[in-house]
């Protein structure tokens, strides 16, 4: 899909660029001793993830392991009750999710949260909020440089639709798109701030066989962008297939970490989580 | 073609056949139309609906003696402004846009008078405020505004001078509803009392508002009877005071009660109930049932035998009272023309005979002499002047 | 040529012919009906800039505004006080009032604009109820108590132009709304107003799409706030008088309605859900007690059959064209 | 200390009704997540329906049951009345556009509001009425030097063990328990089998049925009845079941009788201009900090 998109130079940073982040730390992302609590429950407990550039990472567990969670802390919707999140070495102790997204680390929800009452373009305009500055009396008046960057906006808005194949579909509110679709708008929108680090939380849940393999090319021709993935999902086909590095969660502990091979066959984690899977297969 | 020309040609004619024809019509003896702005909804329709009846049996009889002018008939035009400031800008324009009304009778609030008048002002139309008794209202340097009715601090004064003596009363609670009338009557009490408290006569023990609208009262009046009050005065509305009056023998207080022209009427002991309605007093402008003169024993005929009843509240007659100093203006100056009329009610008029005794006016456009009285309401029921 | 395109694509709302002939309707009208009916569009006029006042708030951003209000009465108020008591021109009290009803709304929305739904209702009408009884005790006898403060100038330009009669205000009135709407239509076709949009579909999504959710919530009370008090000024300065009776909770409830009756976020909806309020009882008066019955039924009945307002707002139905370089492309 | 004693139970009767009227908002939002602006005029209707009853009927009503049993069988009649009006009004009203989301059904609410009160005004007329004198005896009782209307007394013992009542059924009851599950989770609810139509029926006849009662109540303590008293109240009340938390039962009834303690307390040692001010005030402050009312659970969004 995203082959023919050729111009690209102004969503992807250049080599240098590149070069001088990775010198600084090759962990995009980290948690390091993440605790969250809800009332008694410890939800996440001292919980380290590391997130590599430029790979694919996924974070699986059990249903109530916590994985959401700590998505949902690392995108500043939860605080944390301790330890820290380092995204880039820089601490995103206290700040908020439109904070956060302006660093660079855009995610999507569980439950598809789209602006059901405006249109696929305009969700995907939405997207670009955060890389954009034009205030309110500049768009009451509609000065030129307002008029300038709203038509970058939109510009940038196609192409990411065109990316997520759903550019027929712009005008169409997005409550009416077939579901699998909404899927698509949803990372469309992520995509649509440029993030370096984008966090989806189980892209393939709801989806059919072909629309899980689909996303799977999707998702490993945005590695060219050089983006960096970080996903919840159940779907071990998608997890084996795609995934650099997995992390097993349960009980708000990591219990494995490594590569797809090592962890499918870490015993604990059989135990954990594969275990039960396994039976229920025979 | 030629057709549609010729229709043109016929249509042409007969309008303007009919229009000159009207022109005839109109000239034998037009109409003297005279506006009536007051609330017809709203929560004071009632005193609305009063006035609409007051001011036709009022043009009913002039127009019954042979009208004014020479034989016109006066037509009464009534816009509804609901008690509200702005549904009263839109009735004063709503007459002010009907070329044939020479003056209005307007209007009953007096917050609705305030924007009205100085709309009737700019048009230079003659208004008469029936209801609207705030002070500063004739203080503005209007031109056309006039009012039948008394200003609060004429009651006012008539309470601090002569109800307060009346009773001995040592101790003065006064308790208002923050409404414009209600909180005028009370500041200017306050105002006339202000040197008898300066000298150490009496004391002013009570002074706050309560909120219109709900039921409960007795937490202020708990207050209220801490301070221990000789005299009890409740300058807002009748709803209120019924409340008040009976919550206020519950809980203990026995001072003398004394309300507003506003408090005490018949839906008043309906809500006291009799046994704390009675005895309760009121400082009151003059109600028509207890005028004798021949031009208020006609208007009471004439309005019973159309009602069986008699307007409950004095600011309906007042109306009236309006109707017929523009009436008598209109005739005695021969004209209708606004700058001519003002100038008569303003220098002209003197004693002239209306339904509520003598009328004239002063400088500013406030009514010379209004007889405020103190009522008292009897053991059966009844309201009768205090002392005769 | 691409940028034409775009432009094309936002002016054609404005090319409608029947806005065109509604536009010149509405300025040859004063010459037709008689004076009544022009203060009856006059005040429509007023409600009609309440109502996209209002929408900002109800209809962009889906905040339950029960005490809207209490930002005209700081408008009226400061326009009234300003101008009796020190004599200042009407034409600068009206960024004044507008500043001021601004500022009032920002500082008491700041601490309270976290909460939801009907809590965030409550909150409104306490507050739009704070401010009118507040009024209403005449705090340091600045504002005259349930007398209100009377004497206001008429709006003017030195004395050349002085706007003095119905007809003046009328245009006076349309032109503000005029310009109101050029600018909100300006603001909806914005990032400010998809991301107002954003906050009333998902506020959770809306702050991880990089919206500082509190910050335009907080803006929406701000604009639409002014813009009330501009309303209070120019309502002012018609009747020259303010009292704190106009200014209840009834009065928020109708204005939350002209927004619902209209559709959400929909201007022209907002105007004709304008009408509706004012322009109905006007035209039932003479049904006297049965009027408001009547009105209340029709509400209900109103939203039975079209719940979503009279003209809600149409998304996408300005077809958007490719603006990138292999434009017949579908589905890149 | 008398006094402020005496004043307490002043308090607490007016907030007796607050929450009486609270408990019907807080039991539709609850289930229905609806804001029932029509809450406030029912129970206007109700002390009219009071009234005309006692008008009518007070002399048979008397003869029957005698004076206390009157007052409680117009009130039984007035509560059964209202509880029929209010599931009129959730049928014509509101459920044609329950499908559409919420902002639709306040409208609609508020028509019904507007309906309700200006319906009054057409019936029984503009001027307040006055409940008949026969059926309130106002006998002062002398406790401790305190002065207390015997009324005053029966409207809290009434109050109370109303919704003592209440309570016991959401509480305690199989019904009860469906009422909350309802409340948490209608779909999930209707999923288990709980009969969603009889919920909705129920609250909507039980939550008007307790406003239809305090409006006896309202009218036979304070006589004067008036058809935009439903504002009044209605706005207090909605007040009181966002002041305890909205949707929470308890918290309706302590809402209730804060609200009346808080107005005590401002117009007694403020100014009685100013107790609206100060209430309201109470109300943003304590919203400010605990942003779901005093008793309303704190619920983590879900994302």
């Amino acid at each position: 899909m995203a082959k023919e998109n050729n111009n690209m130079e102004t969503m992807i940073r250049t080599k240098q660029e590149n070069e001088e982040i990775n010198k600084i730390n090759k962990v995009v992302l980290q948690t390091d001793k993440l605790t969250k609590k809800f009332g008694g429950l410890i939800a996440v407990n001292n919980f380290d993830l590391k997130v590599s550039q430029g790979q694919i990472s996924s974070l699986i567990g059990p249903n109530g392991a916590g994985k959401t969670t700590v998505f949902n802390v690392v995108t500043g919707i939860y605080k944390a009750d301790g330890g820290k999140v380092l995204f880039k070495g820089e601490d995103l102790a206290g700040k908020k999710p439109h904070q956060i997204i302006k660093k660079g680390i855009a995610r999507t929800f569980q439950n598809i949260r789209l602006f059901s009452n405006m249109t696929c373009l305009e969700n995907v305009m939405a997207g670009q909020h955060c890389r954009s500055e034009e205030g309110t009396w500049t768009s009451v008046l509609q000065t030129p440089g307002q008029r300038k960057e709203e038509l970058e906006i939109k510009r940038n808005a196609e192409k990411r639709l065109k990316q997520v194949g759903l550019w027929k579909w712009r005008d169409e509110l997005a409550k009416n798109i077939a579901y699998g679709n909404q899927r698509m708008l949803e990372i469309g929108r992520a995509l649509a701030s440029n993030p370096d680090l984008l966090i989806l939380d189980e892209p393939s849940s709801g989806l059919n066989d072909k629309e899980s393999e689909d996303l799977i090319i999707f998702l490993k021709s945005l590695l060219k962008e050089n983006l960096t993935i970080l996903l919840i999902e159940h779907d071990m086909n998608v997890v084996m297939g795609i995934s650099h590095w997995v992390t097993v969660m349960d009980e708000g502990k990591k219990i494995a970490e490594g590569s797809p091979e090592d962890v499918y066959s870490n015993p604990q984690v059989i135990e954990a989580y594969l275990g039960k899977d396994e039976e229920e297969e025979e | 073609m030629k057709r549609i020309k010729f229709l043109l040609f016929v249509s042409v004619l007969v309008l303007a056949l009919g229009v000159s024809s009207l022109g005839v019509m109109a000239a034998d003896k037009p109409p003297v139309v005279i506006g009536l702005q007051g609330p017809i909804t709203g929560a004071a329709a009632v005193e609305g609906e009063m006035a609409k009846r007051s001011v036709e049996i009022a043009a009913q009889m002039i127009n019954e003696k042979g009208g004014i002018l020479g034989g016109r008939m006066i037509e009464i035009r009534v816009a509804d402004d609901a008690c509200q400031p702005k549904a009263g800008a839109l009735a004063a324009m709503k007459l002010l846009s009907q070329k044939d009304v020479v003056a209005s009778i307007a209007t009953y609030g007096s917050s609705v008078t305030q924007p009205a008048s100085d709309i009737y002002e700019k048009f230079k139309k003659v208004n008469i405020a029936y209801g609207a008794t705030v002070t500063g209202l004739t203080e503005r340097g209007l031109k056309y505004f006039f009012r039948t009715c008394g200003r609060t601090d004429t009651q006012g004064a008539f309470f601090a001078n002569e109800v307060v003596p009346l009773f001995n009363a040592k101790r003065v609670a006064i308790m208002h509803d923050n409404q414009t009338f209600s909180l005028g009557l009370a500041e200017d009490t306050v105002k006339v009392l202000q040197p008898k408290i300066d000298a150490g006569e009496v004391e002013l023990v009570y002074f706050d508002a309560i909120t219109p609208g709900e039921s409960d009262y007795t937490v202020p009046l708990t207050k209220l009877r801490e301070t221990n009050p000789d005299i009890f005065y409740f300058t807002g509305y009748f709803p209120e005071a019924g409340l008040i009056v009976r919550q206020a023998r519950d809980i203990g207080i026995t001072a003398v009660f004394v309300g507003g022209d506003a408090a005490i009427n018949e839906d008043f002991i309906k809500i006291a109930g009799l046994e704390y309605a009675a005895g309760c007093y009121q400082t009151q402008e003059a109600l028509i049932e207890y005028f004798t003169n021949p031009e208020a024993v006609a208007f009471k005929e004439a309005y019973m035998a159309k009602y069986n009843t008699l307007p409950s509240s004095p600011w309906s007659v007042y109306a009236a009272d309006a109707l017929c100093v523009l009436a008598e203006a209109i005739d005695k100056s021969g004209s209708t023309d606004s700058d001519v009329i003002a100038d008569y009610l303003r220098n002209k008029m003197e004693n002239f005979p209306s339904i509520t005794g003598p009328i004239g006016f002063d400088e500013i456009g406030d009514r010379v002499g209004t007889g405020i009285n103190l009522y008292v309401v009897n053991a059966d029921g009844s309201f009768g002047i205090y002392g005769k | 040529m691409k940028l034409n395109k775009s432009i094309k694509e936002k002016d054609s709302i404005f090319k409608n012919w029947l806005i065109i002939i509604a536009v010149i309707l509405f300025i040859i009208l004063p010459f037709i009906i008689n004076t009544y009916w022009v203060d009856v569009l006059f005040f429509f006029g007023v409600y009609a800039l309440l109502g996209l006042s209002l929408n900002i708030v109800l209809g962009e951003v889906g905040l339950f505004d029960l005490g809207h209000m209490g930002f005209m009465a700081i408008g009226a108020y400061a326009t009234a006080i300003l101008n009796t008591t020190f004599g200042i021109p009407i034409i600068i009290l009206l960024p004044i009032s507008a500043l001021a009803a601004g500022a009032f709304a920002w500082l008491v929305c700041s601490p309270i604009i976290h909460l939801r739904g009907d809590y965030l209702c409550i909150v409104t009408i306490g507050m739009g109820e704070i401010v009118r009884l507040t009024l209403n005790n005449n705090p340091f006898g600045i504002t005259g108590g349930p007398n209100g403060v009377f004497g206001i100038d008429f709006p003017s330009l030195g004395s050349i132009f002085v706007i003095d009669n119905s007809t003046k205000f009328y245009y006076y009135i349309w032109l503000i709304v005029g310009l109101t709407i050029f600018g909100l239509v300006n603001l909806q076709r914005s990032r400010i107003g998809r991301a107002w949009n954003c906050i009333r579909e998902d506020e959770v999504a809306a702050e991880s799409t990089g919206i500082d959710v509190r910050s335009y919530k907080l803006l929406a009370f701000v604009l639409g706030a002014g813009l009330a008090g501009v309303a209070g000024n120019i309502y002012a300065t018609k009747l020259m008088m303010v009292s704190p009776e106009s200014f209840n909770f009834m009065e928020s409830c109708m204005l939350f309605c002209i927004v619902l009756i209209g559709g959400m976020g929909s201007i022209p909806g907002v105007l004709i859900g304008a009408a509706a309020i004012s322009l109905f009882p006007e035209f039932f008066r003479t049904f006297a007690q049965y009027r408001m019955l009547i009105f209340g039924a029709a509400m209900i009945v109103m939203m039975i059959f079209r719940p979503g307002g009279i003209w809600p707002r149409k998304r996408g139905a300005v077809k958007f064209e490719s603006l990138l370089m292999k434009a017949g492309e579908e589905n890149g | 200390m008398k006094i402020i004693l005496e004043q307490l139970l002043n308090g607490l009767t007016i907030g007796s009704f607050y929450a009486l009227i609270a408990l019907g908002y807080s039991m539709v939002y609850g289930v229905m997540k609806l804001i029932n602006f029509a809450h406030g005029d029912l129970f206007a209707l109700g002390s009219y329906l009071g009234y005309t009853l006692l008008v009518f009927g007070s002399t048979y009503a008397t003869v029957t049951f005698g004076i206390w049993g009157g007052m409680i069988a117009a009130m039984l009649i007035a509560a059964i009345g209202i509880g029929i009006a209010g599931t009129l009004i959730e049928r014509i009203a509101y459920r044609p556009i329950y499908s559409v989301g919420r902002l639709p059904a306040v409208v609609s609410a508020l028509g019904a509001s507007i309906v309700i009160q200006n319906g009054i005004m057409v019936v029984w007329g503009p001027r307040p009425q006055a409940y008949p004198a026969n059926v309130v005896p106002s006998t002062v009782l002398n406790v401790a030097g305190m002065r207390i209307t015997l009324m005053q007394v029966i409207i809290l013992l009434i109050s109370f063990m109303l919704m003592g009542l209440l309570y016991y059924i959401i509480q305690k009851t199989t019904f009860g328990a469906a009422i909350r599950a309802c409340a948490l989770d209608r779909d999930t609810a209707a999923l288990m089998g709980i009969n969603i139509e009889t919920i909705i029926f129920f609250i909507f006849a039980l939550g008007p049925a307790l406003g239809g009662m305090s409006g006896v109540m309202v009218g036979m303590y304070y006589r004067k009845i008036s058809f935009i008293m439903g504002w009044n109240y209605g706005l207090k009340a909605f007040t009181a079941t966002i002041l305890g938390g909205i949707g929470n039962i308890p918290g309706a009834m302590l809402g209730g009788l804060l609200l009346g303690v808080l107005e005590m307390l401002g117009s007694t040692y403020l100014s009685t201009a100013y107790k609206d001010v100060f209430v309201f005030l109470v109300l943003i402050l304590v919203l400010i900090f605990r942003p779901r009312g005093l008793l309303g659970e704190k619920v983590a969004e879900k994302v």
